[in-house]
């Protein structure tokens, strides 16, 4: 174990899996320096720059060279920098790196690792700021993974790398500098599809990911300080989700709140939300509360877009109107 | 910049004349039961007949290895055929039928056979360009001695991968070879009258290619100048591109009557068919007729047979349209459901 | 009124939009032969080559030039062919168009209406089969139609065509030929917003868009014989949803049911079902039931294909089992 | 093809020379005053400079009327303040404020300013080209009087949007002058590195555009040349291309020290500062020093002020967060929430 950061853990990541396997590979603009974020920090130095490349400003083309180059056996790590920008890029994930494996009856495999960098960050405003994982959820052939701990950005990134599906892999821009206990074990890996038990209440469930994990904690110590022990799951993977533990979860509490920064509306939290209602209405002794972004573009004034924000105090609320019933 | 080597068709070997004629008679036959097939009822979805534009799949992939990949467009079964892939599995996936080369998910535009090193059809014009582009990357860094050649149409060129995925090639210096099919049309429109500039060639240039122009009607001039082309981009000479220059014979697709082109024009164009240019060179060269008889004959029959064969065939079976879409999160097929 | 087709619907309401505002124009690929589907036939005949363009295949500069044209005053048609296609233009559409009157304090207006011919429709495969609503809809910025009845295309498409912000606008392939009464009236408009109910029943309550509302009438008329009186909402906007009319409904049946043809996981229905889930459980006797494909690519072989579309008999069973409650 | 022109700083008339100094001694003032407040942490977003680069901007907007439009990128603050947007508003959209050109909405990477013709910056590279020609296409359907300047970076020349919009604004011969700035970086990487073949002037050719390079440190070469090809453009000559040749004088953001780069190389780059070469110039056309550090303050006291109102100046009130979005469907601000 040793104390690293979220970006060192994930730049750990894809170092073990590049001494692991020669077919591993990281491609983007930049990586060269590091990443934007430092998270390929120093790579250059040990895989020199045809493992880690430095590329053209062209996402559609990292995006669909990555596709072909996978089709051929390597397995690119792809940085698209800030998710935003892979909205430069979208044919070559869902139109071909999704449907390849399926449309061409199982001949291939497309293993590549979508990095996505997500969230709310320092004033970015509106094309900088996105969380859009719900899209990625409603595309089939596509794994969803976005992680919170520092652990599990290094278990889950080298299970995203030593996987053979193409997974989004969602990091949250604003988790950098986060630090953790992170196992030094080449082969420690976090299974893609498990949630992991953030915190164990009795009261409520609150189902979260990413940086929402650290908010719903600290929601977490209002509400017991008034009583209410509130249980996290975080899900890690979003795609599969681990409907096992939010099912037990909801069965011993009796009450769900799902927590996203992205957008409420159509957001992933409805995909939580319906799935609960339709499979465990019985059980509940309140409704099920979603805690998403109002629908709007963000803002780059601080104040507007602190608004965007979901807080401990917004969940402490819901918390506490659920706790009525 | 080089440009526009004459490889005049009467230096070419007979016997390779032979066989890229019977490599085009069979996309012909191929396409032509094809064609009959969709207007019949029996294939369902969109084919796009490459019938005129068989020269250039045929002399192209002469020129290749079996390990060599080509990735290609809506409008593929020549560069399948002439890849090695398998009619009767072609013709199989046309029908949506078990045994296609894509078990009947894919269809006539996501054809893909990677045994022989066919990488795949596109729905989506111009995305095979960044995939072949990332196959050739793949290989280098895996040190494999391959060579990927990217087939598109004069419409593609007008999409943006299209010149990333040049640009990309001339600076990872990738071994591959762009060829693009001037058929003259995207669809229903004339691909000149929304192409501005001096078209394929002076973009790829400008992107640091050199690019040749060939005339895609004529086999042997196709074979003559990839067979030059294909050992310098094995050598390591980067990628290079290539402008066919062809006409394509049919509509967009089988159900099209092209009626926006002028008419005559398009007659005309059965004159200078690249399977009556390359019969006449043959006959040129002393084949008897009765030879270019049998060949074509034995093609017609083949593809007469396997889409006899795909017609009688079974669909797939249903659970495989919940196979093979990803390891983790598949949905389960219920035979119930 | 005249018997017209949805397809003509369509085109009607592009001409009459044009002949009344000159600002109005429509651009994409092949339009001068009348578009793919005929959705603009004969309209350069009347409107010439500027103003019905032809454009390159350049999907992503046909929407960011439209773009850059609704900011200066027109009112561009953008036509995508195909709704698959749309995805080469994700950053013009959600990063652009969306949020570019809001980036801007307001200054700027983006009136653009993107028709994304969507849906399953002669085995077209993977790449041309799409239904994306349930992305649009999480996009702050975007209005999203989807029309079921001729009459609906002819009245949302010119309500598009006039409505000063960016309006995603699905039609559904497999309704082009569908024929039905439409209104002659040159200010004939179906406003944004408000849904239809396509059919007023007592027991279960059905909210459906686009082509289901075909199915999910087929599937109403075998719930009759069954002694099960249906009730059908046809949303036609998404985004806005009628969520009064859809709460309305449930508090009459007390049982809801969302039916689209999108993948179930991330689609549109569950913005609905957690919405109806987090105000109405409290009215509910069934628990919410969604119907939607499941998560796979489309087949191209017919009953392959088939097996990911929502049929009437899918509807019923679900209709039934609700019932029981 | 036509090709740097040459146009010799000293025909340049001096009244006019001073004004372009002034107006790039603005942009600087304004850039090292956002740098300060950037670095204080005053600026919550992004700031990217362009200082070095101001030549380009004063040069080119010189040539423009204000019915005339322009669009810009991440990099911007120059092409803003030549096209007339007010520094105040600017410096208050930096901020964060009530007042800004985006009510504080969007930030530095985000100003616009319609009023003036400044169509906003943007976040994605490449985007503005294509909304730069749609704009071009819209005042041409509309029978405006219009040109259109899009101002964009040696990096952006790989984006496939960049093609496109291009052969869009050939084909539909658009009243569009791109302008893009070689720099020398894209980011971190040098801009060489990722670009093949001849590069942005190359491509604009093959894409049927004149094309035409300036020094872009002489703020008088690119008025002359500039000057000349507003007029064509307006004129129905069709779109053009202009590259100039700069250097980011700054990291890639305020808060990049671009160690990347080699420093000596760097340090010397200060040396051809635009603004260094335009005071030398009118020193010999005999401008007084004294006239020219009046200029300068004068500069250095407007921003001065209108970065302190800034920081003095208000937040914007709450409700804009939901202002703007969309008629119908937008989220309803409650005061309590
Ligand atoms: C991105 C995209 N836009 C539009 C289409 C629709 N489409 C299919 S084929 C075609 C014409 C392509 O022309 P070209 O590249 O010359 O190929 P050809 O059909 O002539 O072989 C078009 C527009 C598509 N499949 N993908
Ligand atoms: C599509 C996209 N990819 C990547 C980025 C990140 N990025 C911002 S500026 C920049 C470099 C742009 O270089 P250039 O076009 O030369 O402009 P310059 O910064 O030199 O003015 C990059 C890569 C982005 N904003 N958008
Ligand atoms: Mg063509
Ligand atoms: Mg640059």
């Amino acid at each position: 174990m040793s104390v690293i950061s979220y970006q060192e853990a994930g730049c750990q990541a894809v170092a073990e899996e590049m001494r692991r396997d020669p077919s591993v590979w990281a491609l983007g603009e930049d990586l060269g320096r590091g990443g934007v974020f430092g998270q390929y920090r120093g790579l250059i130095d040990e895989f020199g720059p045809e493992r880690i490349a430095d590329t053209p400003i062209s996402e559609a083309t990292i995006m669909g060279a990555s596709v072909g180059a996978a089709l051929v056996g390597t397995r690119p790590v792809v940085e698209m920098r800030f998710a935003d920008f892979a909205l430069c890029a979208v044919d070559e994930m869902v139109n071909q790196a999704a449907k390849a494996r399926f449309m061409f009856g199982g001949q291939a495999r497309v293993p590549m690792v979508i990095r996505q960098p997500s969230g709310m960050w320092r004033s970015s405003a509106a094309q900088h700021s996105q969380s859009l994982e719900a899209w990625y959820t409603h595309i089939p052939g596509l794994v969803v993974a976005a992680p919170y701990t520092p652990a599990d950005n290094k278990g889950l990134l080298k299970s995203a790398i030593r996987c053979d599906d193409p997974v989004i892999y969602i990091e949250h821009k604003d988790n950098w500098a986060l630090e953790g206990e992170v196992p030094d074990d080449d082969d420690f890996l976090v299974p893609l599809g498990p949630a992991r038990l953030a915190r164990e209440g009795a009261d409520v469930t609150l189902v979260t990911w990413s940086k929402m994990v650290g908010v719903a904690e600290q929601a977490a110590e209002l509400a017991a300080e008034k009583g209410i022990d509130m249980e996290i799951v975080d899900l890690r993977t979003l795609w599969p989700w681990d409907q096992d533990m939010v099912f037990a979860s909801v069965e011993k509490t009796k009450r769900l709140m799902v927590v996203h920064e992205a957008v409420q509306v159509g957001g992933f939290g409805a995909e939580i939300a319906a799935t609960v209602a339709e499979h465990m209405a019985h059980v509940l002794v309140a409704p099920i509360r979603r805690l998403g972004a109002p629908r709007a573009p963000i803002s780059y004034a601080k104040p507007l877009e602190d608004l965007l924000r979901i807080t401990p105090a917004k969940i402490l609320a819901t918390a506490l109107e659920q706790m009525q019933r | 910049m080089p440009n526009d080597a004459a490889h005049p068709s009467h230096n070419i070997d007979r016997d390779r004349l032979v066989d890229l004629y019977r490599t085009m008679r069979r996309i012909r036959a191929f396409e032509e039961a094809a064609e009959k097939a969709s207007l019949d009822g029996l294939v369902g979805g969109a084919v796009h007949l490459s019938i005129g534009q068989e020269a250039v799949a045929a002399g192209v992939c002469a020129n290749l290895r079996r390990t060599d990949q080509i990735t290609t467009t809506h409008r593929g079964h020549g560069h399948c055929i002439a890849k090695g892939t398998d009619p009767g599995a072609m013709m199989l996936e046309l029908f949506g039928k078990e045994g296609g080369t894509c078990g009947g998910k894919g269809g006539s535009m996501h054809i893909a056979d990677f045994e022989v090193g066919m990488l795949g059809a596109n729905g989506v014009v111009a995305a095979g360009i960044p995939i072949a582009v990332g196959a050739a990357h793949g290989a280098k860094l895996m040190g494999e001695d391959k060579v990927v050649v990217c087939f598109f149409g004069d419409g593609a060129i007008n999409r943006g991968p299209f010149m990333e995925g040049l640009n990309w090639a001339t600076v990872f210096k990738l071994p591959v070879l762009f060829v693009c099919e001037q058929n003259g049309f995207a669809s229903t429109t004339h691909s000149d009258a929304v192409t501005g500039g001096g078209g394929a060639n002076a973009r790829a240039e400008s992107l640091g290619l050199e690019a040749y122009e060939v005339d895609g009607n004529d086999v042997a001039a196709v074979d003559g100048l990839v067979g030059d082309l294909i050992p310098r981009i094995r050598g390591g000479g980067g990628p290079m591109f290539l402008s066919a220059r062809t006409y394509r014979l049919k509509g967009h697709t089988s159900v099209d009557p092209a009626l926006y082109r002028d008419q005559d024009h398009a007659a005309a164009q059965w004159d200078v068919d690249p399977l009556v240019r390359a019969a006449g060179e043959l006959r040129r060269l002393g084949l008897a007729d009765s030879d270019l008889a049998a060949i074509d004959s034995a093609a017609a029959g083949e593809m007469a047979r396997v889409a006899e064969t795909a017609e009688a065939a079974e669909t797939p079976a249903l659970q495989h349209a919940f196979a093979d879409i990803q390891d983790i999160g598949a949905p389960v097929w219920e035979s119930s459901s």
